[in-house]
């Protein structure tokens, strides 16, 4: 099984589950995360003084999968995520040991 | 831009230094003989009330309804509204609504800079002039905030400021002076207690021209865009049901049996239309919602506005029942024509409006007024004109200003500027850290 | 669900249209010569400052204590209590309070719909029949919501519109008119001046019950449940407070030396109540809290409420201060008792109230009244008849209506939408996006 | 500690027990005869607003501007000021400053405890003594609560609690007796209507030397410290306009044509104010803001004070624009000097105080007094005086009271509570869960 | 060592942290996500419009543990996070290559 | 490439960001989390009732980067990070298989 982890913008994720949901993936897990890259921040004013903040919001989904599923995941992420822009963000993919679901105590591919 | 800033920045003071030592001498000659300090001290309260309305009444119940990337932005159009709206009126306004009638259609020029409203009596009041003309202040800053329901999340600083000067001196005080001023409206005998068309019909369908014009949010109808803090709305609906009492029961000019029973009929109104709604919504989507109650009850409280002084309690009952199941159909009814009016200015003050100043034709019985329930057919027939007349000013008005608006600075913020929110693009700040 | 809805919906439109020509037309004979318009204007203020703490004020108070995930829950307890009840009162409830007295236990009928309740003076007053009426609606409507505390996270909604009419006329009416509508305990003389036992007793000693009946939220003892937001809870507490004054000294029903004094009791009291709760807490847990602070004005609040018009500045501090720390050690004394009620009514109403009811009989000194400690002893054994009649009336009486409630309804949502939360599983709605 | 508290509680008890049968017999023989009760209506109700603006408005004004680890702290701050200082003026405070003069500087004892304070009318008013006093009281409290703002985030709650009593008996009562008590600076004929000296002055420069003797905030200058919550500190603007109306027009101690001229005039230089603060900004830094736009009303307001019942709606309309300016460019300055004034008590409340009290003496022309452009010259001489005395006099007076806490009791916290917050160091409460 | 992350419903959060400190855990971090599954979400409505809301509110746990732990910390959450319906969560384990404490700096299952 | 996490006190966020951006990394995502273990968290009063909250705010901050330079990441955290008292975190590091940047669709070390 494969851990997938990817940032994206948040305004990107409904399109992202669509799309993943089309694909038959049947669970994920997201998380509001701020996240500094190559994509500027913005400045913020209170009462004259100026901040430089560098972290802009952004949404982390992490989904687990079978191996053989790596491939097409991948590119539908791209697909979907994609705006063309500066901070598309990341995706990530590593190695997983084990999944389990807690209701029925399946193991592996059938935990997902 | 700096220099636009600049120049009305330097106009505005040197105007005011030329009027200054002019005005403010000769405001002081009113004998405050006549001045009755109980009714003194309610439209004082009542010009509190409904100021309290608009901030922070109207700006959080704006605030709490749009998304967490936008809450300051809307609440800086109801705020800077208020501040500027106020000195235009001071300057110019009041003179336009409430000077000597020119011809039925707009007051004359005499009160500039407040020249010549000072401490003493307004006419047929027990009242001083200047508490007079901070009442009617009021309800000139309120209207044009409301408008901005129906464009948030997306209208322009610059084109905001300059849309509400605009619409403020060339439809809001024509209209108060039609209705109120001495104007055409108000000799043919129309009845608006305390703005039913002035304010609701004239900010409502004002409201429907901007949400035509200035069209939908990027992902209107697509993505969900739920309030982003329902009890900030639920504050501002609290604040708002309070101020109105000084905003309807305060248009009686005074501390006496007119006042009691236009804050009765507020109070029933208001009760009524949150149950109407929340039954309405209820039998419709099988839950009442906290957001319905608030939004019924806010329709009551409009749709009562220009009867308030003229029905008894248990019209108003009945009219703020039908008031809170009408807005919620016309609230429904707006998601199947497809114009973005995003916090719902139309379906609720534009429609509560224009159904209570046909109401108060049909059931006036207090006030020495009567309508047709009553035996006075005529005042229907005198009420539709009045709404009929509003609806077609304003909207013609406010299509005009947009055009010229957009051409002078744009309307809307860029898709870009839209997707990160007015808060960081148009003000450099974030609501919550 | 949808046919008893829409009965109940038709049923009032209908009842509202008979009424409609008959009492409208009925109300408008008073004459309004002996009106004192600054009377009136203080009393117009105070019936708002009175909404202003049943809406926005205690639906924030309340809302900020429970969990987030049942803040609009709790705050529509509150809000269609409002609406509900005010209707409730102008329908029926002013009548069998203040109507004409029959045997000492209940108003006549004269004034249902507000028949004959006009713009005339109140006798006895120099302000309109209806703005005596409307303050007193105010009053009503505070009271039910204010027995929500003790059952917030859990009840039924359909439960909570039944019990709350049923409580309004069959507990709150009869107890109003028993002590201010002319009824035995008035006429006794006993001393309640702006409701210690008729808002205050009755709330507490009902919320005791309902927090028994309907026994324990999940989880109550084993999970925290923190406040989700405590500066909703000061700002709840903060318009509370303002209100008040409106509340109690209001409740001279004029701007007169007697509310002057009222005035301050009450300032004073409350001060008092948040010192000694603060000083009480900082001394037991090793720190001061906010909503310690906070809780104890309020609770100096309730417990001069019935003494406000009574008692001098100094009586007010001590009694304050006392306030403070008895309801202190009434909260935590709770948990010892294992009843859950959630936010606090019965230790802080409950307890205050009483304890105002009994400290008038002792120290009352102003406004032509005396207690025990100026030499009147009658007064204290009066007031113990007071507090104890009130108390054992309420607890049959909500015990009783509970019942009924929980055999046509059923009073607590399902364990499953309990852990889901009131605000989506009753209202399909989240506070926060 | 514990025995500190115990004792300061006991000592109140016992002191109250005894005054409380002398004091509250005897302040009840003054003679209702010649109370207005429209004046009165309007004072209770400015009193009521001026509450507001203490709680819930300054507390969440400040609130909202500091880290949500700090919000409990903070409003802790201003609420338990409110209380005490609250409690002291009843028992020592009103009479220092209104007690009959001594010396020019400071009033007698005969009003300790209120004794003697009753129903009666005060000289020269139509409200009861009572009234005027609990107005006053109003004063009392926001005034120190004001003065938190500089030190926030890191003052120690029981150094909090000493300086507030030291300050209010030492500094402000007795400035208030020299202003309007009879003492020296009124009688030299000095102009100061509702407080732009007794209270801007004072807190701004009071807060100057706490912002100096505390020292900065952990982290001040490196770290960003964002406000976590405007739409809260919006609130608190809001409510603190709203309530300003009681205050400066509440200071014509009646509901007349001086209320209605001061009424106006704070609503023009509120609104001015925000759009001068708003407009210099733009220049300066390319965007307006909502936090600017509110601080310049609150500038506006502040800056107003001493002359609202003085100036003409254009000479406020200049000085509010002229005020958000400034005001702006002091708290931009500020950021060079390095001294942590954390929410800008100084650049607000200190310049506007002094900046309002100098343009009373340059442009006063109503209520009978006038000013240099009024051919006064005189005046400006002695509103100088006022302004440079009062800043000594509270600048040195601070710094005595500052060292003198600090060996009591200590004013900071330690660094270690101060990366925790004052919400879980100093009162085991988190504001959000 | 292994990285074990699971992803419970909120209101278990209390009875697995008891669970796991009974075992012998001595760290752990919490983070509130939303989570996408069989569970399905809810609907929401506001002035009429209805939205389907299809993330649930859940509470992802993340715990390195020594590689002999990986048993029993399975079967202890397991056993207090299940409460039989769905949407109970999932259990995904990972191998973990170091960790390091920052402020002693030590190295590997000492570390933890 | 390496996975980094590591969990720190929060108010040492824009320090170690800075020390990570000195040595070269462009990206990272940050997420607010509570953390659970030797720091003792702390205790809330109210309405005289206690509660002991064992969580204690901590921040996330996630890094992927090139194999070559774990040992240097690793040691710019410890240094930016500690403070020296209970409770400043742990560095958690694992293997990753991919990395991929959504914009331009580069895989591997470029894509970070
Ligand atoms: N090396 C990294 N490790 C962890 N997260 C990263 C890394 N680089 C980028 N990210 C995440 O991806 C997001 C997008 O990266 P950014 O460099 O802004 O844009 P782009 O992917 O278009 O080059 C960042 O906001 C951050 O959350
Ligand atoms: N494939 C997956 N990848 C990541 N997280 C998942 C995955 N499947 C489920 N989850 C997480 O587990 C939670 C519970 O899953 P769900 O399918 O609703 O219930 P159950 O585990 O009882 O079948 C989800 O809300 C989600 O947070
Ligand atoms: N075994 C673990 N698994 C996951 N996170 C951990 C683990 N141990 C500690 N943490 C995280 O590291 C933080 C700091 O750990 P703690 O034991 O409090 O201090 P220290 O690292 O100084 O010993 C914790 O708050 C938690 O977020």
């Amino acid at each position: 099984m494969k851990l997938v982890q990817t940032m994206i913008k948040p305004f990107k994720l409904d399109e992202v589950k669509e799309a993943l949901v089309e694909l038959g993936i049947q669970g994920m897990t997201v998380t509001e995360v701020k996240g500094f890259g190559r994509q500027k921040g913005h400045k913020e004013t209170y009462r004259g003084a100026e901040y430089q903040i560098d972290f802009v919001p952004k949404v982390k989904i992490e989904l687990v999968i079978p191996d053989d599923m790596e491939q097409r995941v991948i590119e539908t992420i791209v697909r979907a995520a994609r705006s063309g822009s500066i901070g598309d963000g990341k995706i990530f993919v590593s190695e997983l040991k084990t999944a389990l679901r807690i209701r029925t105590g399946e193991i592996g591919d059938g935990a997902l | 831009m700096k220099q636009i800033l600049c120049f009305f920045a330097w106009s505005a003071v040197v105007v005011a230094s030329v009027f200054c030592g002019v005005a403010d001498g000769w405001a002081q000659d009113g004998l405050p003989g006549a001045i009755d300090t109980g009714d003194t001290a309610w439209i004082l309260v009542s010009s509190a009330f409904v100021l309290c309305m608009v901030l922070p009444g109207l700006a959080l119940f704006y605030g709490g309804l749009v998304r967490s990337k936008n809450v300051l932005g809307t609440i800086m159009h109801t705020g800077s509204i208020l501040c500027l709206i106020s000195l235009v009126w001071v300057l110019v306004g009041y003179s336009l609504a409430f000077g000597t009638d020119v011809g039925g259609l707009i007051g004359g020029l005499e009160f500039l800079g407040l020249m010549g409203v000072g401490e003493e009596v307004y006419p047929g009041t027990g009242i001083p002039h200047l508490v007079f003309m901070v009442f009617q202040l009021m309800f000139a800053a309120i209207t044009v905030a409301l408008i901005t329901g129906s464009f948030a999340e997306r209208m322009k600083f610059t084109a905001l400021l300059l849309f509400a000067v605009l619409w403020s001196v060339c439809i809001y005080s024509p209209l108060a002076h039609w209705v109120w001023g001495g104007g055409w409206l108000g000799e043919m005998g129309a009845l608006d207690f305390a703005g039913g068309a002035v304010v609701h019909i004239s900010s409502g369908f004002g409201a429907l021209v901007c949400a035509m014009v200035l069209g939908q949010r990027k992902g209107h109808g697509v993505e969900p865009m739920p309030p982003h803090n329902l009890p900030m709305t639920v504050l501002g609906t609290g604040l708002l049901w309070f101020g109105w009492f000084g905003f309807n029961a305060g248009s009686a000019l005074g501390a006496n049996g007119g006042a009691a029973s236009a804050f009765v009929a507020t109070h029933i109104a208001a009760c009524a239309g949150g149950i109407g709604w929340m039954v309405a919504e209820w039998m419709r989507s099988g839950k009442p919602t906290v957001l319905g109650l608030a939004s019924g009850v806010i329709a009551g409280l409009a749709t009562i506005t220009p009867g308030a002084g003229f029905l008894g309690p248990l019209s108003a009952l009945l009219l703020g029942l039908l008031a809170g199941a009408l807005c919620y159909g016309a609230v429904v009814w707006k998601t199947k024509l497809g114009y973005d009016d995003s916090l719902d200015v139309v379906g609720i003050h534009g429609v509560g409006g224009f159904t209570g100043i046909v109401a108060t034709g049909l059931l006036a019985s207090v006030g020495g007024q009567t309508g047709l329930l009553f035996g006075n057919p005529g005042q229907l027939w005198i009420q539709l004109v009045l709404g009929v007349a509003s609806i077609v000013f304003v909207m013609v008005g406010t299509y005009i200003i947009l055009k010229i608006v957009d051409v002078v600075v744009g309307l809307r913020v860029t898709p870009e500027e839209e997707s990160v929110g007015l808060d960081l693009s148009q003000h450099n700040e974030r609501a919550y850290s």
